[in-house]
Formats: C-alpha cells, sequence, structure tokens
C-alpha cells in the first residue's frame, strides 16, 4: 500500500477532534412540551460474559413499552443503545457519552455491580433519572442513593436473608458458607447469615473463593470433612451450573441439603437436569409463579426474543412499568423531576413476581419466594418473606 | 488433612496439570517451530468447547461430538494458518502479538453470532457418570480420572510422535534451527500447516474432553490462555518436556494453592513462574538466550 | 532518534493550538473525550517510549496505569487527603517503585519471555486488586474527592473543574513529550536506543545494559503512572480491570496504529481508535468483529501506523535534517 | 624483558564435549602485536570471546595487569582498557557512522546516566569520535548511514568504533576478512601505527599481514598451543611445519 496509494488528506487524521465538535453543532431540535420524543438510554452488556441477561432485559424493556403502545407519558420513545462489555473501565464514558452527547432522558443499566456503580456515579452528577433493572450492589440504593436512581431488580442482601430462616424452619443449625470473594458475595452471605444466627444458627464455616475461579472440589472436599446440616452458596451463571454438578459429583447431593439464592438454579436449572434436585432457594421470582401477570408475560417475551423468560428479563419488564407510571404521572415532562419522582417512588408496581411496591431508598420491596428444584423444574413452596425491604444501609434520603 | 483428602487434592492436581499441558503444548510446539506467540490459542479451547456442546446436541453422543468435532477444529486451525499466522512469520513478536489480540476478538464475536451467549453444559456418558466413594462422605468423579487418563494417553502419543516418527524427527528438527530445515529442502510451509493444525486441534481437544466438567461459557479461553502462558514460561519455550513440567507444576500449584490460601490464590501461580524465572531465566528446559 | 523533520514540528505545533482553542468551541461530552484521549496518548507515548526506542515489548503496561490510579484513590477515599502536592508524587513514587520490582525481574529476559513475564507479572497485581475487599473487589471503588493544588486557601489548580483538567492533561501531554525528547537527545537516550538496535555491541562497548533498560522501564511505568492518576481524576473511578492485560493490548495497538518509535505517533494513535470505538461501537451488536478485523488489518496494511503514513505523505518536504552535530 | 600486560593460565572453554579452548596459557607482552593463527575452528574466536569476557571460562584463569579478570562481565572488561572488535561485523546499522563511533566515544563518560543535557553538547565525547574517524579513516563518511556502506569500510567502522573507546589492548577478530589488497594494505598500515602506542592481539588468516606486524606468534590447533614465541621460533618449529605442511616433510622425527 504506497503513500500516492492513499487519498487521505495529511490534515483530515489530526483534525478529527475538531471535526467531531463540528458535529455536535446539531441544533437540538427545540422541545415543545410533550411532543418531541423520549430519549431512553440502554445501557446493557450485549457482548461478553453477562451478555444473555442485558440482551434479556434489553428486550423485556421494549416489550413493555411496546405493550403501551410504544408511549410513555404520552410520548413517544427513541431508544440509543451501548453495549457496556461488562467492562468496568469504559463505564463512565459510555455513560457520560449517553447522558451528554446522545443527551437522553432516561438511562436504563446495568448488569455488572461494578460498572452500575460507575454509571449510577454519573447519574447522580448528572441528575439523570436512573433505573438499574439488575446489579444488586448494595451502595446503589445505599451510601449512593438519590432522588433520580432507582432498582427494579434487589439488592444481593434482599434474596439471601429469608434464606436463614428456610434453613432454620428445616431443623437445620449448623450450616457452611460458600461464595466468591467478591463484593456480591459478602452482601449475599452476610443477609443469609444476619438472619440464620438470628434465629438461633450457627455458620460453622466460610468459604470465599477467588472470582471467577471454579475449581470447587477442593472445598466440597472440605465441606464433606465438616459435615454441617447444611450449605448455603451464592454463585451465577456458569460458576453455579458448575458448582451443581461437582456438588452432585462429589456425592454430597441428598447427604448435605445445599440452599441458595435463587441464582444457583435461575438460568442453569435444564442444563444442570437431575444434579440440582432438591436444591432450595429463595428469590423475587420464579418461573413457575402462577399469577396472571406472569401467565401474560411469559409468553409474551418468548414470543419477541424466542427464549424464555427469567428474572432479568422481569426486571427489565418492570424497570418499563416503573418509567411508565412516573411519566404517566406528569405527564411526559421530564423535567417535573420532583413529582416525577415521586410518582414512581409511591407507585405499586404489577410484576409477573407479584405486585411489589419501592422503598425509601427506591429499592423494591418484594416478596421472596422459597422455591425447590426437581428434574430440571422448579416448583414454588410459598412465600419465604412477605414485603421484604433492603435495609438500606448508608442511605440518608 | 487426611490421606483421602490429599488424594483427592493431588488427582485434582493431576487432571487440572494433564489439561494444562494439552494446551500448552500446542503452544510452545507453535512457538518452538514457528517463531509464534499465539494469543488466539485460548480461543482453540473454546471453540473445542463450543463445538463439543453443538454436536452433542445434534448426536446426542459425547463420542460422537468428540469424534467430528477434533477433524474441525483441525480444519480451522489451518484455516487461521493459512489465513492469518503465514503473514506473520518474518514479522517481529509485537505484530504477532497484535495480531493474534484481534484474532480473539473475532473468535470471540463469531462464538457470540454462531452460538449465542449463554451458559451451557454437556452430558457426561452414564457409564462415566458415577462416583468412586472414598470415604463415607467423600468420593471422587470417575469421569475426572477418565480424563486424566485420556490425557495422558495423548501426552504419551505425542512424546512417541515426537521422539519416533519421521515427522517428529522434522518437528524437533525446525525447533532448533528453522534455517537449516528450510535449507534442506523441506517443504516448510507443510510443516508449519500441520505443526499449528496439531496446536490447535491439543487445545480444541482439551476443551471439548474437558467441557462436561467445566460447562461451556463465554470468556473461558481467555481464563486458560494466561496460565498456559505460564506453563510455557516455566517450562522453557519449545519445549514439549518442559511444558508437561511446567504443566504438573502449575496444576498443583494451584489447587493446593487454592485449598491453602482461598482468597488471593490467583498469585500463587505467579509466585511460582516468578520464582523459576529467578532461578533460570530460559525456563526449565529453555534454550539459552 | 525521533528524527523531528520540519513539517512534522509545524503538525504538532498546529495541533497543540488547535487543542489549546479546542474547548472554546467543545461542548462538555466533546470537552471530556479529548480529556480522555490525551491521557490515553500520554499512556501511549510512555509505552513507546519502551517498546519504539528501548525495544522492551512490555504486555503489562497497564499495571503502572492501574497503580497509580489505586494511590491516588486510597488518598482519596482511605487517607483523606485531597491536595495534589502530596498524592500525585507519592503516587507517582509508588509506580516507580513497582516498576523497578516488575522491571529488575523482567530484564533478566529478552524476546518473548519478556513479554510474557511482564504480561503475568501485571496479571499478579491485577488479581491482588480484585482479591482484596480493601481495595474494592471486582467493583472496584469510585473517587468523589478530586485533588487540589493549593497554598492555604489560594487554590492554584482545582482538578474537579474539567477546564483545567483538560488544559492541566494538555500541558502534561506536552511537557512529557519534552521530556522524552530531551531524555532521548540526552547521553543516556543515546544508550537506550543504541541497546535496542545492537545490545551485544553496546555491552562490548563498556554499557552496563541491563541497568540503562531498567531505567527506561522504571521511566515509562512512572509515565504511565501519571496517566493512571489523571484517568482516576478523569473519570473518577478505578476498578481492577484497568490493570487487565486487555487494556495492555489495548495501548499497544494505539502505539501501533499511531506509529512507533515516533513519541508523538501513538498520541495520534489514542485519537484514531478513541474516535473509531466511539463511532462503530453503536452501529452493531457485535461491533468487536469489525475492530478486531482492524487490528488485524492495521498489522498488515499499517505497521508504520499513521505517523509512517504523515511522515510517507510529507516525504516530498527536505528530507529530515536533524541530524546531530 | 618487556612486562606481561595480560596473560591467561591453563584457560580452558568446553561446549559439551568440544573442548573449544583447552587448556592455554599464554603471556602477551606491553606494546607487542602478538599473532594467534591456527585453521578454523582451533578456538581462536573462542579465545577472544573468553578475553572480552563475552564467555565464561570453564576453567582456568585470566589475569589483565596482575588483576584476575576472568569472572569480569564484557562492559567492566572494556572499561579496564581492553577493546575488542569482530570476526563478523557487529555494528549499529541504521545509525551513521558517526553515531557509531559516538557511542563507543561516550562509554568512557564516567556514567551515562545524564538525562537532561543534549549528548552533542559533550566536547570532550565528540573529540574523542572525531579523533577515532580519523584514525579508521572514516572522516569524510561521517554522516553516511552504517548499512549503506561498503563491506570494506563496514570493517574500518568496527575498528574504529573500538578505537573510539581509547582501549590499551586491542583485541582484533579478523580485522582483514573478506577484503581486497588494496583496502587490506590501509588496515595493515592502520595496524602498524597503532602498534606503536597499544598491545595489540591480531587473530588473521592473511599470513603477508601477519609478518608485517606481528613481534610473537601463537599457533592454536583444535583449542591447544602448539608453539608459541617469537616470530623466528614458531617459523622454525617441527611441530609448526608438521602442522601446516602435513606429514611427508617432517617424515624423520615422527616420535
Amino acid at each position: 500500500m504506497n503513500e500516492n496509494g492513499l487519498t487521505t488528506t495529511r490534515r483530515t487524521i489530526l483534525k478529527g477532534a475538531a471535526a467531531g465538535a463540528a458535529v455536535s453543532f446539531i441544533p437540538t431540535r427545540f422541545a415543545i412540551g410533550q411532543a418531541a420524543k423520549l430519549k431512553i438510554g440502554l445501557m446493557l452488556p450485549f457482548s461478553g460474559t453477562f451478555a444473555s441477561p442485558g440482551v434479556n432485559i434489553a428486550e423485556a424493556f421494549k416489550l413493555r413499552i411496546a405493550e403501551n403502545g410504544g408511549k410513555v407519558g404520552g410520548r413517544d420513545v427513541e431508544y440509543i443503545q451501548v453495549d457496556d462489555e461488562s467492562a468496568p473501565p469504559k463505564a463512565k464514558d459510555n455513560a457520560a457519552k449517553l447522558i451528554t452527547k446522545d443527551k437522553v432522558d432516561v438511562l436504563i443499566g446495568t448488569v455488572h455491580s461494578g460498572v452500575a456503580e460507575a454509571m449510577a456515579a454519573v447519574a447522580r452528577e448528572e441528575g439523570t433519572l436512573t433505573i438499574c433493572p439488575n446489579a444488586g450492589a448494595g451502595k446503589i440504593t445505599g451510601e449512593m442513593c438519590a432522588p433520580n436512581i432507582f432498582r427494579s431488580s434487589f439488592s444481593n442482601w434482599q434474596p439471601a436473608y429469608p434464606c436463614g430462616k428456610v434453613m432454620i424452619n428445616d431443623g437445620l443449625k449448623k450450616a457452611v458458607m460458600m461464595s466468591w470473594n467478591y463484593p456480591a458475595g459478602h452482601e449475599a452471605t452476610g443477609g443469609f447469615k444476619e438472619n440464620f444466627v438470628a434465629n438461633g444458627g450457627t455458620v460453622v464455616k466460610e468459604i470465599f473463593l477467588d472470582f471467577p475461579k471454579v475449581e470447587f472440589q477442593a472445598y466440597l472436599t472440605e465441606i464433606a470433612s465438616i459435615k454441617p446440616d447444611g450449605v448455603f452458596v451464592f454463585f451465577a451463571g456458569a460458576g453455579a451450573l458448575k458448582f451443581i454438578q461437582d456438588y452432585a459429583a462429589a456425592g454430597l447431593q441428598g447427604k448435605i441439603p445445599l440452599y441458595g439464592s435463587g441464582f444457583i438454579t435461575d438460568g442453569v436449572l435444564k442444563q444442570a437436569g437431575a444434579a440440582a434436585d432438591g436444591i432450595k432457594s429463595t428469590l423475587h421470582y420464579a418461573d413457575a409463579l402462577d399469577n396472571a401477570m406472569n401467565k401474560k408475560f411469559r409468553p409474551a417475551f418468548k414470543a419477541v426474543a424466542n427464549k424464555d423468560a427469567d428474572v432479568y428479563a422481569v426486571q427489565g419488564y418492570d424497570a418499563g412499568t416503573m418509567l411508565i407510571k412516573g411519566m404517566d404521572a406528569v405527564k411526559g415532562d421530564i423535567k417535573a423531576t420532583k413529582a416525577l419522582y415521586a410518582a414512581i417512588a409511591g407507585a405499586t408496581i404489577e410484576s409477573p413476581r407479584g405486585n411489589f411496591t419501592l422503598g425509601k431508598n427506591h429499592n423494591p420491596v418484594q416478596d421472596i419466594y422459597l422455591r425447590i428444584a426437581k428434574g430440571g423444574e422448579e416448583t414454588v413452596l410459598g412465600i419465604a418473606h412477605k414485603a421484604l425491604a433492603d435495609p438500606g444501609k448508608g442511605c440518608s434520603m | 488433612m487426611d490421606t483421602s483428602y490429599l488424594l483427592i487434592q493431588t488427582l485434582n492436581g493431576l487432571q487440572y496439570g494433564f489439561l494444562l499441558f494439552l494446551v500448552a503444548s500446542g503452544l510452545t510446539l507453535i512457538f518452538g517451530i514457528m517463531g509464534i506467540i499465539n494469543l488466539a490459542h485460548g480461543s482453540f479451547f473454546m471453540i473445542g468447547a463450543y463445538l463439543c456442546y453443538w454436536l452433542a446436541e445434534k448426536t446426542g453422543s459425547l463420542w460422537l461430538a468428540i469424534l467430528l468435532g477434533v477433524p474441525i477444529s483441525v480444519l480451522v486451525g489451518l484455516v487461521v494458518e493459512r489465513f492469518g499466522i503465514v503473514f506473520l512469520y518474518k514479522r517481529d513478536h509485537l505484530y504477532q502479538v497484535l495480531l493474534t489480540y484481534g484474532l480473539i476478538l473475532i473468535f470471540n464475536e463469531l462464538r457470540a453470532i454462531l452460538w449465542g451467549n449463554d451458559v451451557q453444559s454437556v452430558k457426561i456418558p452414564a457409564f462415566l457418570a458415577a462416583s468412586i466413594p472414598l470415604t463415607e462422605t467423600q468420593a471422587y468423579p470417575i469421569y475426572r480420572l477418565f480424563i486424566s487418563f485420556v490425557c495422558l494417553l495423548l501426552a504419551a502419543g505425542l512424546y512417541v510422535v515426537i521422539q519416533r516418527t519421521k515427522l517428529g524427527m522434522t518437528i524437533r528438527a525446525g525447533a532448533a534451527n528453522r534455517e537449516m530445515v528450510q535449507a534442506l529442502g523441506l517443504d516448510i510451509n507443510r510443516l508449519f500447516a500441520i505443526v499449528f493444525a496439531l496446536g490447535a486441534a491439543l487445545a480444541a481437544f482439551a476443551g471439548m474432553v474437558n467441557a462436561p466438567v467445566s460447562s461451556v461459557y463465554p470468556g473461558m479461553g481467555e481464563e486458560i490462555l494466561i496460565v498456559s502462558f505460564v506453563v510455557v514460561v516455566i517450562g522453557g519455550l519449545g519445549s514439549i518436556k518442559g511444558a508437561f513440567l511446567g504443566a504438573m507444576m502449575i496444576g498443583m500449584a494451584d489447587t493446593f494453592g487454592s485449598v491453602l490460601l482461598p482468597t488471593g490464590s490467583g498469585t500463587v501461580v505467579y509466585a511460582v513462574m516468578a520464582l523459576v524465572l529467578l532461578w533460570r531465566p530460559q525456563g526449565l528446559f529453555g534454550r539459552a538466550i | 532518534m525521533p528524527a523531528l523533520s520540519r513539517p512534522v514540528i509545524a503538525l504538532l505545533l498546529l495541533a497543540i493550538a488547535g487543542a489549546a482553542l479546542f474547548p472554546l468551541t467543545a461542548e462538555t461530552y466533546y470537552l471530556k473525550l479529548m480529556t480522555k484521549i490525551m491521557v490515553l496518548g500520554l499512556f501511549a507515548m510512555s509505552l513507546d517510549f519502551l517498546v519504539g526506542f528501548a525495544g522492551l515489548v512490555s504486555m503489562g503496561h497497564a499495571a503502572f496505569f492501574g497503580v497509580a490510579g489505586y494511590g491516588l484513590a486510597w488518598f482519596a477515599n482511605k487517607a483523606g487527603i485531597g491536595a495534589l502536592e502530596v498524592s500525585l508524587p507519592a503516587a507517582l513514587a509508588i509506580t516507580a517503585l513497582v516498576a523497578l520490582a516488575i522491571g529488575w525481574l523482567s530484564i533478566r529476559t529478552t524476546g518473548v519471555y519478556f513479554i510474557m513475564i511482564t504480561l503475568a507479572l501485571a496479571q499478579m497485581l491485577f488479581y491482588f486488586f480484585k482479591d482484596q475487599r480493601y481495595w474494592g473487589g471486582t467493583d472496584g471503588m469510585n473517587v468523589f474527592k478530586k485533588p487540589k493544588l493549593a497554598f492555604g486557601d489560594w487554590v492554584l489548580l482545582d482538578l474537579s473543574n474539567r477546564y483545567v483538567l483538560y488544559y492541566t492533561c494538555l500541558a502534561l501531554l506536552v511537557l512529557a513529550f519534552l521530556l522524552l525528547l530531551t531524555l532521548l537527545r540526552s547521553p543516556f537516550g543515546r544508550v537506550v536506543v543504541g541497546i535496542k538496535e545492537n545490545e551485544g555491541r553496546m555491552r562490548a562497548l563498556g554499557y552496563d545494559v541491563a541497568r540503562y533498560k531498567l531505567a527506561a522501564f522504571v521511566i515509562a511505568g512512572t509515565l504511565a503512572g501519571l496517566a493512571g492518576y489523571l484517568e482516576v481524576v478523569r473519570s473518577a473511578f478505578i476498578n481492577p480491570s484497568h490493570l487487565s492485560w486487555h487494556e495492555s493490548g489495548t495501548v499497544l495497538v494505539m502505539v501501533l496504529l499511531g506509529g512507533m518509535g515516533t513519541l508523538w505517533g501513538p498520541v495520534v494513535g489514542a485519537l484514531a481508535l478513541v474516535m473509531l470505538e466511539d463511532s462503530i461501537s453503536s452501529l452493531w451488536d457485535h461491533w468487536l468483529l469489525l475492530m478486531g478485523g482492524f487490528v488485524i488489518a492495521v498489522v498488515l496494511f499499517l505497521p508504520d501506523g499513521i505517523a509512517g503514513l504523515i511522515r510517507s505523505l510529507g516525504r516530498r518536504a527536505p528530507k529530515s535534517e536533524a541530524a546531530d552535530d | 624483558m618487556t612486562e606481561i600486560v595480560l596473560e591467561t593460565r591453563a584457560l580452558s572453554r568446553h561446549f559439551g564435549a568440544l573442548m573449544a579452548v583447552d587448556d592455554v596459557s599464554i603471556g602477551f607482552e606491553k606494546g607487542e602485536v602478538h599473532a594467534v593463527i591456527g585453521p578454523n575452528g582451533a578456538g581462536k574466536t573462542t579465545l577472544i570471546n573468553l578475553l572480552s569476557g563475552e564467555l565464561l571460562p570453564s576453567s582456568g584463569s585470566i589475569h589483565f595487569k596482575g588483576q584476575d579478570i576472568t569472572r569480569l562481565p564484557a562492559n567492566a572488561i572494556s572499561h579496564l582498557g581492553i577493546g575488542r572488535s569482530y570476526q563478523k561485523t557487529n555494528i549499529f546499522p541504521r545509525f551513521t557512522v558517526f553515531e557509531n563511533c559516538w557511542l563507543g566515544a561516550q562509554s568512557r563518560l564516567p556514567s551515562s546516566f545524564r538525562f537532561f543535557r543534549p549528548a552533542s553538547r559533550y566536547d570532550a565525547v565528540r573529540a574523542r569520535t572525531e579523533r577515532a574517524l580519523e584514525l579508521c579513516g572514516l572522516s569524510q563518511r561521517a554522516h553516511a548511514t552504517a548499512a549503506a556502506m561498503s563491506y570494506g569500510e563496514q570493517r574500518q567502522l568496527e575498528i574504529g568504533m573500538m578505537l573510539a573507546t581509547e582501549p590499551e589492548l586491542l583485541l582484533l577478530d579478523e580485522p582483514l576478512a573478506g577484503m581486497g589488497a588494496e583496502e587490506a594494505h590501509k588496515v595493515v598500515e592502520l595496524i602498524q601505527r597503532l602498534a606503536k602506542d597499544h598491545t595489540i592481539i591480531l587473530i588473521e588468516h592473511d599470513m603477508d599481514a601477519v609478518f608485517a606486524v606481528a613481534q610473537r606468534l601463537t599457533v592454536m590447533v583444535n583449542g591447544r598451543v602448539l608453539e608459541s614465541g617469537t616470530v623466528e621460533k614458531v617459523r622454525t618449529s617441527k611441530a609448526v611445519q608438521e602442522a601446516y605442511l602435513g606429514e611427508d616433510e617432517a617424515e624423520g622425527e615422527a616420535a
């Protein structure tokens, strides 16, 4: 490729920045009250390890808006998507791109806690309405809580807390806790332990291994030698699937009952098959929940995304509901923030997981269900905890 | 640490070591003979695992999946060599690192397009699914023994090929002095293509045979790549013997490291490498640079 | 030595002038984007000093970028010290020590071993920060308190103001460029470049080669630390993945794309890569496929990078006569 | 009896089974030109690499002015005032001739860890560089790029770079290798000029050149010293004739 074969003029490369500035000069259309389109920024992982939840959230959110006639507060909607690749170093810039360059009115995101915290920091600074459809990091509705930040999913503490009482009810007094050594792992096991100990249980051993290591063999052997009454774990995705298979392969299935936050089986139940039999888990959703919303939602989601709905899809769907409730209340005027935020915070959200409200820290106050896995299927045993609120440690709202 | 506990840990260490050897042997061969650092070698491990899941799904049998999967991965290796690696032979290592870095991005996205991003699992065949009870509560899965056995077999086979066959001789000669082999009129391109395809197939096979245990998920390629680099560096670039010893050392170090030091065990593997290189900068069996 | 021919000098002055005037016209987003490009440009330039001039291909340069970032995070969040004149020198000093340790171990090897050992040692640091809850583990840390340079209550530099930050980054980038240029023209620079050209002969001529390579490694590492410090000031966030080998790979792409052995080339590489990623990442879900193809295309068709392209276009101008005597 | 400046005692170096240098003990006189000759593979270049510190001996020792320098690395030996040139041209191809010699000259600074003052301002180094260019006859070619020069000129540059380090003792490894007669003549003249105030150890095949400059000779075969001494003594030595001229002529004395 010799130089005269190229048409690049000498200056274009170095002047790229100035040209970039010119692009942003397109005069933003004068926003006439409700007529302008509502710009919704979807900052979700479309590549990398969490791509599957990312896609489910996006599809379910759009489904909810479509079910509402494609309108929010009477305004048409325009989606702007950014693939955050679950890469924390890019989090701040992706959020800034959506908020300052694309000037989105609402930010929906994301899955990975590290990325979500960075995103929430930008949203707090810029004051953009943000709904987090998954990342369970306590901080987002704790120290970093803000009037414009809401969550439609859970805090890591929330699904795990009721499991403490569930084990006590099953007559199990000595438990081993195990998870990855990362914030979500500590928050979840912390929730379980708080409830378990409060009801007279004792945690005989806490095992944390490096994220995302999956060589569980060594620890299962240790658990076998300790012979606790029961085991509580917090794992998700590939790690969860492997743990279930190793637990069974190590001959512990059936000998030492296994409990977990719902993510131990969610999304991997079919792949795990019989190895997951008997696992009891607590989560704010279950595929088999029989309520009208869930019966309507699951086939609708399947039709749109041609894959089964899961807890991530429900959380994306409910984020849509929260936005619609708020914007309808202020008739589409995104500037009326006080009324908008109050409307969302005070709303009762009809969701496939059952109705829920939002706590002071804008985290769902919701029922946590007890489920058991049997032959690749999941049955709901009942409600482990009615309308459980996240304590929102450090939130002064 | 009673005996059965120790036995299980050793077996785990060996099994992880054998697996690492399959991936590392290809990596060290490709470097030793072709002088190429292949950052995308981990992707072959991932492709193998996904091929195994996909074919097992289609044929319903792990054996058929592996039987069909290996030739496909050899083909993938040949294609990558002819359309990418061939440009790198005379280029220095910086360009090799960057080109194969680009390949990783491409392989990750092709996987996402072909097989999606969900976590998949591969059934262990019935007669291997049981576990050998060691004590009242401790048992060791037979399939893991099967993996170690198969990997050992392959390692022995590789040793025989390298030491005893004509191809093996040309490979060893190529590792010692690439220019001389070329000067002797041997078709160096054919040798490079075979070596690269062999390396790719070894890594893919490791992915396939391990898939039922590790399950199949995005990003699995990159995890094993870094550890395989450590194994190759410890063993000495270009040396199969070194790769085997390095793999065993790292297999044990990682297994016992994560038991004795649950948090922070990630650094044990690298500490071992730093110690070896302090003692012998060119690795255990590497040629002095 | 970096042959700065007349047309290249003119272009550089033009670029600096353009960058200086840019904030007057730009919107916040592009102002912040240019700040990011300048920080990454400084990071890539520090790697070019190592790869392009000293011939040390490091695949773990992001370790220093991250360590200095965590240094600032420690001062801001844990020690509550916002004084720039304390946290910056301290963060750079820590980074220099880490660079000395990693350098000492890596310089003992050459070629491929050097690439792999730098990669592995950087991964070791990545695991250190990922596995320690003190440092925020996999979530990393938000850093809200931005450093200020103040004497008494007279605030000289308040980096929380984005214009001040922009011009500080521009000034530091230009200063770093001049520093490296001076270094390369000093006796030390002559030795470093000589070692890349023919290490064996340099040893025979009486140079203790290892000490010069280590010095070059520490200088490049500390400059990368400065870039890492500024990145955390800019984005108010630090995470273990800032040290991952993906970041080291990306910055290596910037050096090659920009043009090795030119110092100013990698800054253009940073600009090009950021603008490219900014534009194609929203085109298609699988945009990384395009990025992979692009990286391969650069390796195959543009080995001398954009700088090489510009210099060859400028060849009609008088051949670089910035000789030595 | 002039003073021994460099001495090897039972110096050996083997590569696996090959005894490249085997039990060599030679004393090099100060101010003399001492040529080391012998067939290819006799261990001459290995000896030079041992003396210059590029190779560590398997056994034996090397002494320079009474100081044991056996274990010293190449850069330390260079600072003692021992310079060497290479049989296979070993220069800085992309640098100019001036820059090549400059690096030799600059190595004599107490330390090159000077970061801020431009190198070009070090006048002492410039002077040393220009002198070296003078000596090796490349003053006019100062700004030529080394790689673009003729083979002969590159050989001159080899010597020029070494001279820039102002060594006291020169280790010349086949300086005339591959040179035409006219160029060789110029180099022989150069060696004669240098011999006035340097000690020179010369490895060379061109016997005319050897006899033109050398006072002492050592003949090496298969890593061992066959004969060593004045040119006269070595010329008349039976062992040398036997080795060089083959069996028939020295039939009588077969042991």
